[in-house]
C-alpha cells in the first residue's frame, strides 16, 4: 500500500544506507530536489547512484556532499550553464567510483531488471566506443547463441529504490507524470521501492482521465511525498522553468 | 553583397544545408545550433525533414525561441513527442534516424568524438560530462559534428576516450571551416574555409595533420533568405 | 515520407510477398481488419506471421485462406467464443510450421528488433516451461557472462512490415493510438515498414495534444489508411464494440 | 440456510478468500470468474487489494457487468492503465505481482498447466491457443488455478507439455472441490469438497490419483454477504 510521507520519513522509511538508489529526472527537468535535499540533509550514504541518460544537480549535489560512492550516469552536466563542477572534481582527484557507461546500455539495464533479465545484448555499435571496455562490472562479452558472433552485453540494474518526480497523484497512491516520461517508467519499474515526489493532489478521476502509458498504478507506489515546487531548481514541466539564476549561483558556489 | 551574419549564423546555414528533404535528425544537449539548423532546413528547402530533440523526444518542436536545454518544457511545441526510451531503440536499431548531430571535448582526424575527459580516463585532467549516446553514432545513418572552439586541443590526432566513433562523420563544421573524410583513408580534410578565414588559419588551429584541397573552396554565406528565416527563428539572438 | 493509401495500394506497396508480417490488436481488439481482409483478397503469401501476444480472428482469417507459412504467436483463440477454428486444423494437420513461443519471448523480442540487439535473455522461470525447448529457431541457450549460469534467450524479430490499427492520424501523417497500446507500439517500432489504419482524420492540434508516449511520429508511419469501422468484427476502443454476432458466425463456417 | 447458490458463484467466492489485502492479482484471456472474486475480495476483506486484467493492462476495472474479454474496451474503468509491454515486465520480474489466475487444457498431479495442446505437440489431437504468459507463472508470488471442467480430461497424470510450472500453484478450484499442493511432495491432495459433492466422485472425475484427507473438509459456501456483492457485480447473471 502507497503511504503518504514528507521527505522526511520517505527517505528515512525507503532509503537503505548504502543501497543502490536511482534518481530520475533528465537534465535541469523533473528532478525531484525535495528528496534529493533530503539525503543530503540526513547524510544517506549511497552504495551506487544510478541516474537517467543525462542527469545534473540531483547528483553533482549529492556527489558534493561525499554521499556517493560509486556513480553510474552517462552525462553529468549543465548544458548550456556548463560542466558538473563538483563530479568533474570527484573524477579527476577520484574520491569518487566512477562505472563508465552509456545512454542505450543504461536505458536496457534498467529494462532487464525491470523484466527480470539477467542481462542484455547491446547494438554492435557499441563496440566502436571505448565504453563497454573501460567498465567490465557493466560490461562484458557474449557470443550470440543464434549467429555465434561476440556482442558486448550489460547487466541487469536493479536499484533498491527509485525517487523521481511526477505531475500529480490521487489519494490512493496512483499518480500522473503529467509530462514527458524521460526513461523514469522504466526506472520506477525496475526499482525494488518507489518514491514518487508530486506537485499536487488530485481526485481519483483526473487520473483516471489520462491516457495509457502516461500513469503508474499505485501497487507499484510504495510512498508519495506531495512537494509543491519540490523541482525546484529543476523545472516541472507545466508548473515552473528552471530557476537558472539559482542554477548559476550553485554552480557558482559548487566551483570554489 | 551579404548580410552581416555571425558565425554560429553560418554554422546552422551549413548544417541546414547537409540535411535533405525526408530526412530524420536527432541532436542532444545544448540543442540550439542543431534545432536552428533543423527549421531553417526545414523552412526553405526540406519541409518533410523531421528532427528529435534530445533527452525530451520531441519530434518537430518549434517553440517561440532556439533554446538551449534539451529537455525544456517549452520543447512541447511538437505534434508527438516519443519516449526518450523509444529514441534510444530507434538510436541502435539503424534505419530509422538518417542524421546524429554530435560533438566533442576533444574530436580527432577520424572523426572520433570523445565527451569523456581530456588525459587519461582513469585520473582524467579535466573529466567531461560522459559519453551518452555517443556510442550508437555507428548505428545511425550519418553523422554530423559541430564544435564552437576550433583549436589545437578539441582537434587532436587521438582522442584519449572514444565516446562517439566516426565510422559514419560525414560532415565537421565549426566557426572557421568545414571539414569532410577523405573518401579513401577516411581521415578528415579541409571541405571549405568560411569567408573571410585562410586555410592556413584553420591548419594552425587544428591539432592534427589537416589535408587542404587545392583550391580550398569558400563555404557559401548565409543567403537573404536564410537570414530571414533565422531572424524569425531566433528572435533573442541565441546566435548572434 | 508517409503515404496515404486505400487498403488496396497499401498492400500492394508496402507487404512483400513471403516476408515477414506482423499483425497488431490483441483478441478481438484494436486488429487492422480492414488490411488484413486486403491481404486475403490479394492473396499475398506471408513467410512469417508475426501476432500480438494474444490474436484472434487477424490471424486465424489468414492461416485458414493458406497464406501463412510460418506462424510465431503465443495464444490464438476467440476467448470466451471458443478456440480459433483454422489455426486448430492447420496446427492440428500440419499445413503450417508453428513456431511454440510465449507473452514475455515474443514482446522482448520485438523490443530487441526494436533496438538493434541481436537477442534477449529471458527470465529464469521459462526454463520452466517446455516452450523455449521446442522452438530452438527463436530460443537458445547462453551462458550469461556477468554469472557464468546458463538462461535462454531469444532471438531479436524484425518484421519487414507491421499491420497495427490506431484511432487517428492527422494530415502528416501523425498517428495517435487513442486507446490502450498493447504490445502495438513495440511492434511499430521493430518493423521495417509501418502501416497504420486509422478510423479517422484529425486536425494536426488534435495529435499534439496528446500525451507523450500515446502517439507516433510521421517518419515511423510508412502509410496511413483512413478506414472507418475497418477494425470490424473486432472493437475499435472509442468507437465500436466487437460484433459478436459476425465473430460468432465467422466461427460457424470456419468450423466447416 | 444458505441462498441457492450457482458453481461458477462458489468459485468466484473460493477464489476470493484466497487473496489478502494489499496484493496485486493478475489474470488472463476470459476473466470474468477472476474479475469477479477480485472485485468480491476488494469489496468485502481486501480493500486494498489490485488487479491487473490481462493483455489490456488495466489496473483495477469496474465495469458495469463482468467481462468474458481481457482487452474489452469497456475495461477502461480503471484508475490506470499499463501498456501490456510494462505488464510483461513485473511478470518476469517477480516482487512486483503476487496471484496469477490460471487454467489450462490439461492440469497435472504437479500443477502444470497446458495450453498447447493433447497429444504430440508436434501433431496434437487437439490444439489449444498456445502458452501466452504462462512460461512465467513461476517468477510470479504464487499461482492460483482455476477451471470449469472437473473430469479426467483436463486433470491427468502428467501433462503434454508444460506451459506453465506448477512450482507455485498454492490453490486449485474447479466446480467440485478445491486442491492444493502437499507442501512435501508439491502433488496436488484434495482440500475439500464443495456442498453436495463427495470425495469419490472427485477422485473419479479425477484424471490422476488424488490423496484425500480425513474427514473431508467442507467448502464454505457462499455467505449472504458474498452472495449480495455478486448480485451486485455480476447483474447479468455471466456466473450462474
Amino acid at each position: 500500500m502507497t503511504r503518504f510521507l514528507d521527505p522526511e520519513r520517505a527517505v528515512a522509511g525507503l532509503v537503505p544506507a548504502g543501497g543502490v538508489v536511482a534518481v530520475g529526472g533528465m537534465h535541469a527537468t523533473a528532478a525531484p530536489m525535495a528528496l534529493v535535499r533530503e539525503l543530503a540533509r540526513q547524510r544517506v550514504g549511497i552504495g551506487r547512484l544510478v541516474t537517467s541518460p543525462s542527469t545534473s544537480i540531483q547528483a553533482d549535489l549529492l556527489i558534493g556532499e561525499g554521499l556517493v560512492e560509486e556513480l553510474v550516469a552517462p552525462y553529468v552536466g549543465f548544458e548550456d550553464l556548463g560542466l558538473a563542477p563538483r563530479f568533474r572534481r570527484a573524477v579527476e582527484e577520484g574520491t569518487i567510483r566512477l562505472l563508465e557507461s552509456d545512454e542505450g546500455g543504461l536505458t536496457h539495464a534498467l529494462y532487464a531488471g525491470a523484466g527480470g533479465l539477467p542481462f542484455v545484448p547491446l547494438p554492435p555499435a557499441i563496440g566502436r566506443s571505448d565504453v563497454p571496455r573501460s567498465c567490465p562490472e557493466l560490461y562484458r562479452e557474449v557470443e550470440d547463441p543464434f549467429t555465434g558472433e561476440r556482442c558486448w552485453a550489460i547487466r541487469a540494474l536493479r536499484p533498491d529504490v527509485a525517487l523521481i518526480a511526477c505531475a500529480e497523484a490521487d489519494e490512493e497512491g496512483n499518480v500522473a507524470f503529467g509530462r514527458v516520461p524521460f526513461t523514469d517508467r522504466v526506472m520506477a519499474l525496475a526499482a525494488r521501492a518507489l518514491v514518487v515526489q508530486v506537485e499536487r493532489l488530485v481526485p481519483v478521476e483526473s487520473i483516471a482521465a489520462r491516457e495509457a502509458g502516461t500513469t503508474l498504478p499505485a501497487f507499484l507506489v510504495s510512498a508519495v511525498v506531495v512537494a509543491p515546487g519540490g523541482c525546484a531548481p529543476t523545472a516541472s514541466p507545466g508548473f515552473y522553468p528552471r530557476d537558472e539564476a539559482a542554477l548559476r549561483a550553485y554552480l557558482e558556489e559548487a566551483r570554489l | 553583397m551579404s548580410a552581416p551574419y555571425s558565425p554560429q549564423q553560418l554554422m546552422a546555414c551549413v548544417l541546414a544545408r547537409a540535411f535533405r528533404d525526408g530526412e530524420v535528425v536527432v541532436m542532444g544537449a545544448v540543442p540550439a545550433l542543431p534545432l536552428a539548423a533543423c527549421r531553417l532546413a526545414k523552412a526553405l528547402h526540406a519541409p518533410s525533414l523531421s528532427y528529435v530533440v534530445g533527452g525530451s523526444g520531441t519530434v518537430n518542436p518549434a517553440p517561440a525561441g532556439l533554446l538551449s536545454q534539451s529537455c525544456d518544457p517549452e520543447l512541447r511545441g511538437g505534434p508527438v513527442t516519443l519516449p526518450l526510451h523509444e529514441v534510444v531503440l530507434l538510436e541502435g536499431r539503424g534505419g530509422a534516424l538518417d542524421v546524429f548531430c554530435a560533438g566533442g571535448l576533444q574530436i580527432d582526424a577520424s572523426g572520433n568524438c570523445n565527451l569523456v575527459g581530456v588525459g587519461d580516463p582513469a585520473r582524467p585532467k579535466l573529466r567531461g560530462p560522459g559519453s551518452v549516446g555517443l556510442p550508437f553514432l555507428p548505428a545511425v545513418g550519418r553523422t554530423v559534428i559541430f564544435t564552437l572552439a576550433h583549436n589545437p586541443r578539441t582537434f587532436v590526432e587521438r582522442v584519449d576516450f572514444v565516446s562517439g566513433a566516426g565510422d559514419t562523420v560525414a560532415l565537421v563544421v565549426t566557426p572557421l571551416a568545414t571539414m569532410e573524410p577523405d573518401p579513401g583513408t577516411r581521415r578528415l580534410r579541409l571541405a571549405s574555409v568560411h569567408p573571410g578565414v585562410s586555410a592556413d588559419e584553420v591548419r594552425a588551429r587544428t591539432g592534427f595533420e589537416l589535408p587542404v584541397p587545392e583550391p580550398v573552396p569558400e563555404t557559401p554565406p548565409p543567403t537573404a533568405a536564410e537570414l530571414a528565416v533565422l531572424a524569425r527563428l531566433d528572435p533573442a539572438g541565441v546566435l548572434a
